[in-house]
């Protein structure tokens, strides 16, 4: 017998958990509230963080200097009608099984509907362009700058490393799932099967780990490649060029340059969450 | 009422339970087991007595490290730099998991669950 | 000085241990106390209950928790008061299994009025159970190192007992139980000034040796690590007669081991035999059918009786007189 | 004597002295400790070193190898009893017992912690018998038997009324009572004992009851007792004793025919059984239920006077025997009469004559408890019960302590008490049943010296009665032992006045409907009964 202390701890710590972290969820959630305010009005009053690094960029400058940030540009994207290379780049990377039922389905980068990407401005505007509605978009893990999956995380299992990136720890999930619920983005999937039961017969990548059963996975904007200087695997596999992926917090680099001039937007900003993922719409 | 009968049962069941090890394995030695070391390899990331008794606390400090720190390099006693990853480095010399890892553990009945996770590098081979 | 004396000489056990590994007396600590600490422990565990044995119970005693089985239609209280052997086996596995005796614990307090108030108070008993099956985990899983190969019930305890993996090595939840519930015991030894009061030397210094055993094994598991396939190797060659002291094992292993030696060499002479007094205890092993089924008292007094012969002789004019019929 | 005022025995501190109790020695402070016994009791029982002397003296004429005999005895005790010696090994001083002693309550004496109790006769076993004692002394709680010793032994020993509450609690079942016995037994062995209970066992072994009064002022007292019933029933009965060939063999405390309020029991039971049309008998030989050789720890003493019980009952040639309402009687009765002075193989199983019950738990040792016999009774439909005639009272049920946690008799007399009374509310739950408090005064310490003692060890059970007479006004205390009703009404005295203390008995006696009985307006006690005596002003 296979006894694992996720599921013993889905059997007997379960509801003591769910009472705490609920608390805690909720606790998160005022917090959220105020650390937006706070932030924005730190913003405006020019902080001494955002006067050193920021040069007008306000967020998320980490002390490393670093704030790891992605620019989707949909206008090259949408063109590759059925292009699902960084998909499948990102998949095979990461080892990432594939389930056919939705709700067993693991998924880091997929692609979605404008009106479920960008829920918000789709229900205020309803005049958006028929081409734009129809457009599938490339959705992710939005490594938010203050990220609500951080928050509610009773075992710190998920955490923000200094360069943005929301990352996190397979050894410490315990599968409580507070982070799915608290990620306005979907982002997060569940195993609740074996992972590698969604493997079978695919080509593997070894030099990377797969998960185990009850813990939650998303996108980790390619951590490991990254330490070894590279780009992420969908960056790289993209033949269009439609992703940028640079540092936020360097006014040189290409992101800022890209974002410089193009009008972007991300996704449900009045949240607060401040995503490092841009979308360059038209 | 001396109740012998009961006192010597109990007395049975009693030394029948604290000399268990004694008579469970009929005397049979177990030998210490000896893990093959990876061949043509002169030396780990650490001396061989470190590694015996502390290399679970080191994986889970390069665990630490790589993961929550993003810092993926190791230096070690002599200053010698090592690129921290269970699967591309430890696994890159103890290359079979079956005479090395699984020697010791299973003597020790130690059940650490990396391989839930990471390939087992024989394995890695056959098992899709 | 009850309470420092006991301390002073576990530490002074420790530090034995510890100068005995660095002038390399390991043959000595590793084997040969090990070897004459299992002896005494089970031969005097052994004598001692033949002793007890020996004497016999003359009456039946028990001591009744509950309405005796009279009238068939008064509800009896099988448990608490046993009529036969079945319940009182399954009377004394409550007490053995869930401290029953403790958990009926009360707090009796005087107010002013006067008033006394009690309360249930499940301290003590929560804390003996803590401690006890703290105990006994932590005794299970190191069967492990006792034991090859490792039977999948062993198997099984230790997964549950480390189902914390936070890091590497997994948490025993065990040994923090036992610590806590040692903890707990000593505690309330020290601050309930009753209790303070009736503690001898013989009740801390036990709890001293316990948690030096606790410390020196967690410090071995957690902080100073050791070679612990070599410890295996040590017990296996101890438990197989074929003993063995590999090289490279640390000094804490050592304290370890030698604490726990004292522990059980100690155990027979002290109060620790409640293991074994408990199975023996008249007031809770009896059946409390004494007006139904005889006890024998193999030594049943002769004694003089005033026959009722004498007593009419005492009385007999009397007797007469008030025409009280004599035989 | 009379005891100090409440207001300045509640003056409790149950926070231990600074100085450890080894250090410590008692004070015979008058009030807290018995008189010793009369040489002539000590020799009637044929015991050891009989004299006059005096525990406030320093010299207390001890044999001079008073150390020798006793450490021979305990030694001899601890061969016969396994439970002695288990006793003496496995203590591990949790304290759970601590607060459960009355006389802890109701004194503050660390002494008097129960676990303490047994360690004064512990330490001696650990500093006499056992190696590490002998070497360490006191580091291995051991110590010497020394003159003070014995004087702490017979102070605190003769302040335990083997009640057994800690036992109840003592999670590897260690009874104090036997602990307390063994310590009594020992200092039999030298001359140390009290004459309340020498006195008494004295008299129930020569004369048959424990007043000594002798058989034919008994038969005085009886017949008093036939006019008391007349008057107030008019119903006239007979008391048969000595009876040759009858079918029952009745045993009761002989407290129940010297002392109210325990003579008014006895009249319930005379009451009922001539209702009843019972073949029965008593004996002015084996008059005596209670056991105080048991007290005295000697089994020996035990034995001399139950024995008689079943030798008059084979002498008269009864089938089996009833027991009155009493304490300690039947713990000796129940847990060692069979074994001690058995096999009763010349009686036959016990079965009601009026409703054929056959009392199968009291196959071997043939004697049935008053009160299971009168329940089945009830039960059975088979006496008259008008419930008016305790009008006015509202009752409690004192458990005692014998009966409770050493037969397990608890549901019995409450049946009977709550069909005989218009009211009936229980103590609180932890102060009853097998948790219930002694009366302060029980194996033999119920003698007018140890007054202050007595209220303070009572003091508990007072509490209790006290909570139910504020709150549902309880003004009746009924009870199942001799003890009892001799000391439980000084105890409600001093701590709640106004409530009467009464057997069992007594009320099914008021209770009980009588062929040919004129109306009744007064009680046995001959005090009117509320609502029935404007009646009698009528007729």
């Amino acid at each position: 017998m296979e006894l694992k202390r996720r599921n013993f701890l889905k059997i007997v710590g379960g509801t003591a958990l769910v009472g705490g972290a609920a608390l805690s969820s909720l606790a998160g959630g005022e917090e959220l509230a105020w650390a937006s305010h706070h932030h924005g009005s730190s913003a405006h009053g020019g902080s001494h963080e955002s006067a050193s690094h920021g040069e007008g960029h306000e967020e998320g400058i980490m002390p490393s200097g670093t704030r790891w940030a992605m620019v989707i540009d949909m206008r090259k994207c949408s063109e590759q009608k059925n292009c699902t290379a960084c998909i499948d780049a990102c998949n095979f990377v990461h080892n990432i099984p594939s389930f056919k039922n939705p709700k067993e389905e693991i998924k880091w980068i997929w692609k979605d509907e404008y009106h479920h990407v960008f829920t918000d401005i789709s229900t205020l505007d309803p005049f958006v362009p028929e081409k734009i509605k129809k457009t599938p978009f490339l959705a992710l893990c939005n490594h938010c700058d203050n990220p609500p999956c951080v928050r509610v995380c009773p075992t710190k299992a998920t955490f923000r490393r200094p360069d943005g990136i929301v990352a996190m720890d397979y050894h410490r999930c315990i599968g409580c799932r507070f982070c799915m619920a608290a990620c306005p983005y979907g982002s997060r999937s569940f195993n609740w099967l074996e992972p590698r039961l969604g493997l079978k017969g695919r080509k593997l990548n070894y030099e990377f780990p797969t998960r185990m059963r009850g813990v939650v996975e998303k996108c980790n904007f390619c951590v490991e490649r990254l330490a070894q200087g590279l780009r992420p695997a969908c960056v790289e596999a993209c033949k269009c060029g439609a992703i940028t992926f640079g540092n936020l917090a360097d006014p040189k680099s290409e992101v800022r340059a890209v974002l410089k001039n193009n009008y972007a937007l991300r996704r449900k900003p009045q949240l607060g969450t401040k995503p490092s993922v841009f979308y360059i719409i038209s | 009422m001396y109740d012998s009968g009961k006192v010597i049962i109990g007395l049975v069941i009693f030394v029948a339970i604290a000399t268990f090890p004694f008579w469970f394995g009929m005397g049979k030695a177990a030998p210490m087991p000896e893990p093959q070391l990876p061949k043509g390899k002169k030396e780990c990331v650490e001396s061989k007595e470190f590694m015996r008794s502390t290399h679970m606390q080191l994986l889970n400090e390069w665990r630490d490290q790589a993961l929550r720190d993003g810092d993926r390099t190791y230096v070690n006693h002599e200053g010698k730099k090592i690129w921290i990853s269970l699967q591309n480095t430890c696994m890159k010399c103890h290359d079979n998991k079956e005479v090395f890892c699984d020697k010791c553990h299973i003597y020790a009945n130690v059940k650490p669950y990396c391989w839930d996770c990471h390939f087992i590098p024989k394995e890695s081979k056959q098992w899709n | 000085m009850r309470i420092v004396m006991p301390f002073i000489i576990v530490v002074g056990l420790a530090l034995t241990a510890w100068a005995g590994w660095a002038i390399h007396l390991q043959g000595f600590f590793g084997v040969l106390v090990p070897y004459a600490a299992a002896l005494i422990f089970v031969a005097g565990f052994c004598k001692k209950v033949v002793d007890w044995a020996k004497s016999p119970v003359p009456f039946k005693i028990p001591t009744t928790a509950g309405q005796q089985k009279s009238l068939p239609w008064i509800k009896h209280s099988n448990i608490e008061s046993p009529f036969t052997t079945g319940q009182v086996i399954i009377r004394m596995f409550f007490e053995v299994f869930f401290f029953r005796s403790l958990f009926r614990n009360l707090k009796g307090e005087l107010r002013s009025g006067p008033s006394l108030i009690y309360g249930p108070t499940k301290w003590l008993w929560f804390s003996a159970i803590l401690f006890h099956y703290g105990f006994l985990l932590v005794i299970l899983h190191h069967l492990r190192l006792a034991i090859h190969p490792v039977p999948c019930c062993v198997d099984l305890i230790d997964k549950v007992d480390s189902m914390f993996q936070i890091g590497a090595p997994p948490i025993y939840l065990s040994g923090f139980i036992l610590l806590l519930g040692v903890t707990a015991l000593f505690l309330r030894r020290i601050l309930i000034p009753q209790v303070r009061y009736i503690s001898l030397v013989n009740d801390y210094f036990p709890l001293f040796l316990i948690m030096g055993i606790v410390i020196s094994g967690m410090l071995m598991r957690y902080v100073i690590r050791t070679d612990i396939v070599g410890v295996k190797a040590l017990i296996m060659g101890l438990v197989t007669f074929h003993p063995v002291v590999p090289d490279g094992i640390g000094a804490i292993f050592y304290i370890h081991l030698f604490l726990v030696c004292c522990l059980f060499a100690y155990f027979p002479f002290s109060k620790l035999m409640h293991m074994g007094g408990v199975f023996m205890s008249p007031t809770r092993n009896l059946p409390n059918n004494n007006r139904a089924e005889r006890h024998v008292n193999p030594w049943d007094p002769k004694v003089k009786l005033h026959t009722y012969e004498e007593w009419v002789e005492d009385y007999r004019d009397k007797l007469e007189e008030a025409q009280i019929p004599i035989d | 004597m009379a005891a100090p005022k409440p207001n300045e025995i509640i003056m409790i501190d149950h926070k231990p002295p600074k100085k450890w109790w080894m250090d410590t020695k008692p004070t015979f402070r008058q009030g807290t400790f018995s008189y010793p016994s009369k040489p002539k009791n000590i020799e009637i029982l044929d015991m050891w070193n009989p004299r006059e002397w005096n525990p406030v003296d320093e010299d207390w004429k001890l044999p001079d190898d008073w150390k020798e005999r006793i450490l021979e005895g305990f030694r001899d005790l601890l061969k016969k009893y396994r439970s002695l010696k288990v006793f003496m090994d496995i203590c591990v001083r949790c304290g759970a017992c601590a607060d459960k002693c009355h006389y802890f309550l109701g004194s503050g004496d660390p002494k008097n912690m129960p676990v303490l109790r047994a360690e004064l006769m512990r330490s001696v076993y650990r500093g006499e018998f056992t190696k590490a004692g002998q070497l360490l002394g006191r580091w291995a709680g051991g110590r010497e038997l020394t003159y003070d010793v014995l004087k702490e032994w017979f102070y605190y020993f003769y302040q335990c009324t083997q009640c057994r509450r800690c036992s109840l609690f003592c999670p590897y079942g260690i009874d104090t009572a036997e602990i307390d016995l063994a310590g009594r037994h020992l200092l039999n062995l030298v001359g140390c004992n009290i004459n309340w209970m020498m006195e008494p066992a004295a008299n129930c072994f020569m004369v048959g009851n424990h007043i000594g009064i002798q058989p034919h002022s008994l038969k005085d007292m009886i017949d008093f007792f036939v006019d008391d019933i007349e008057e107030v029933t008019g119903v006239k009965i007979e008391v048969p004793f000595m009876k040759k060939g009858a079918e029952i063999l009745f045993v009761t405390p002989s407290g129940d025919f010297f002392a109210d309020p325990g003579t008014y029991t006895f009249m319930g039971y005379l009451m009922l059984f001539h209702e009843l049309g019972l073949d029965y008998t008593m004996s002015y030989y084996a008059a005596e239920g209670g056991n105080f050789g048991f007290f005295t720890g000697t089994i020996e003493n035990a034995k001399k006077l139950n024995a008689k019980i079943y030798a008059e009952a084979k002498r008269l040639g009864v089938k089996w025997i009833l027991g009155g309402e009493c304490g300690h009687m039947w713990r000796v009765v129940h847990q060692y009469m069979d074994t001690l002075t058995g096999p009763a193989d010349f009686l036959e199983v016990p079965k009601s004559p009026i409703t054929g019950t056959v009392f199968e738990n009291a196959r071997s040792s043939k004697i049935v408890h008053i009160t299971e016999f009168t329940a089945d009774l009830i039960k059975h439909g088979a006496i008259n019960l008008d419930k008016n005639r305790n009008a006015g009272i509202t009752a409690t049920f004192h458990d005692s302590c014998n009966p409770a946690r050493g037969m397990g008799l608890f549901d019995e007399p409450r049946y009977v008490v709550k069909n005989v009374v218009p009211e009936f509310y229980d103590m609180p739950e932890d102060t009853i049943r097998e948790k219930t408090f002694c009366c302060g005064s029980g194996s033999g310490l119920n003698n007018d010296e140890f007054m202050e003692m007595r209220m303070r060890g009572g003091l508990p059970r007072a509490n209790a009665v006290k909570y139910v007479n504020e709150r549902y006004g309880v003004n009746t205390l009924s009870c199942i032992c001799a003890i009892d009703r001799a000391v439980l009404p000084p105890l409600m005295d001093y701590w709640v006045p106004g409530v009467t203390v009464t057997g069992v008995h007594e009320l099914v006696g008021n209770a009980l409907v009588m062929k040919g009985e004129k109306k009744r307006t007064v009680n046995l006690r001959q005090e009117p009964i509320p609502g029935m005596e404007e009646e009698e002003e009528d007729v």
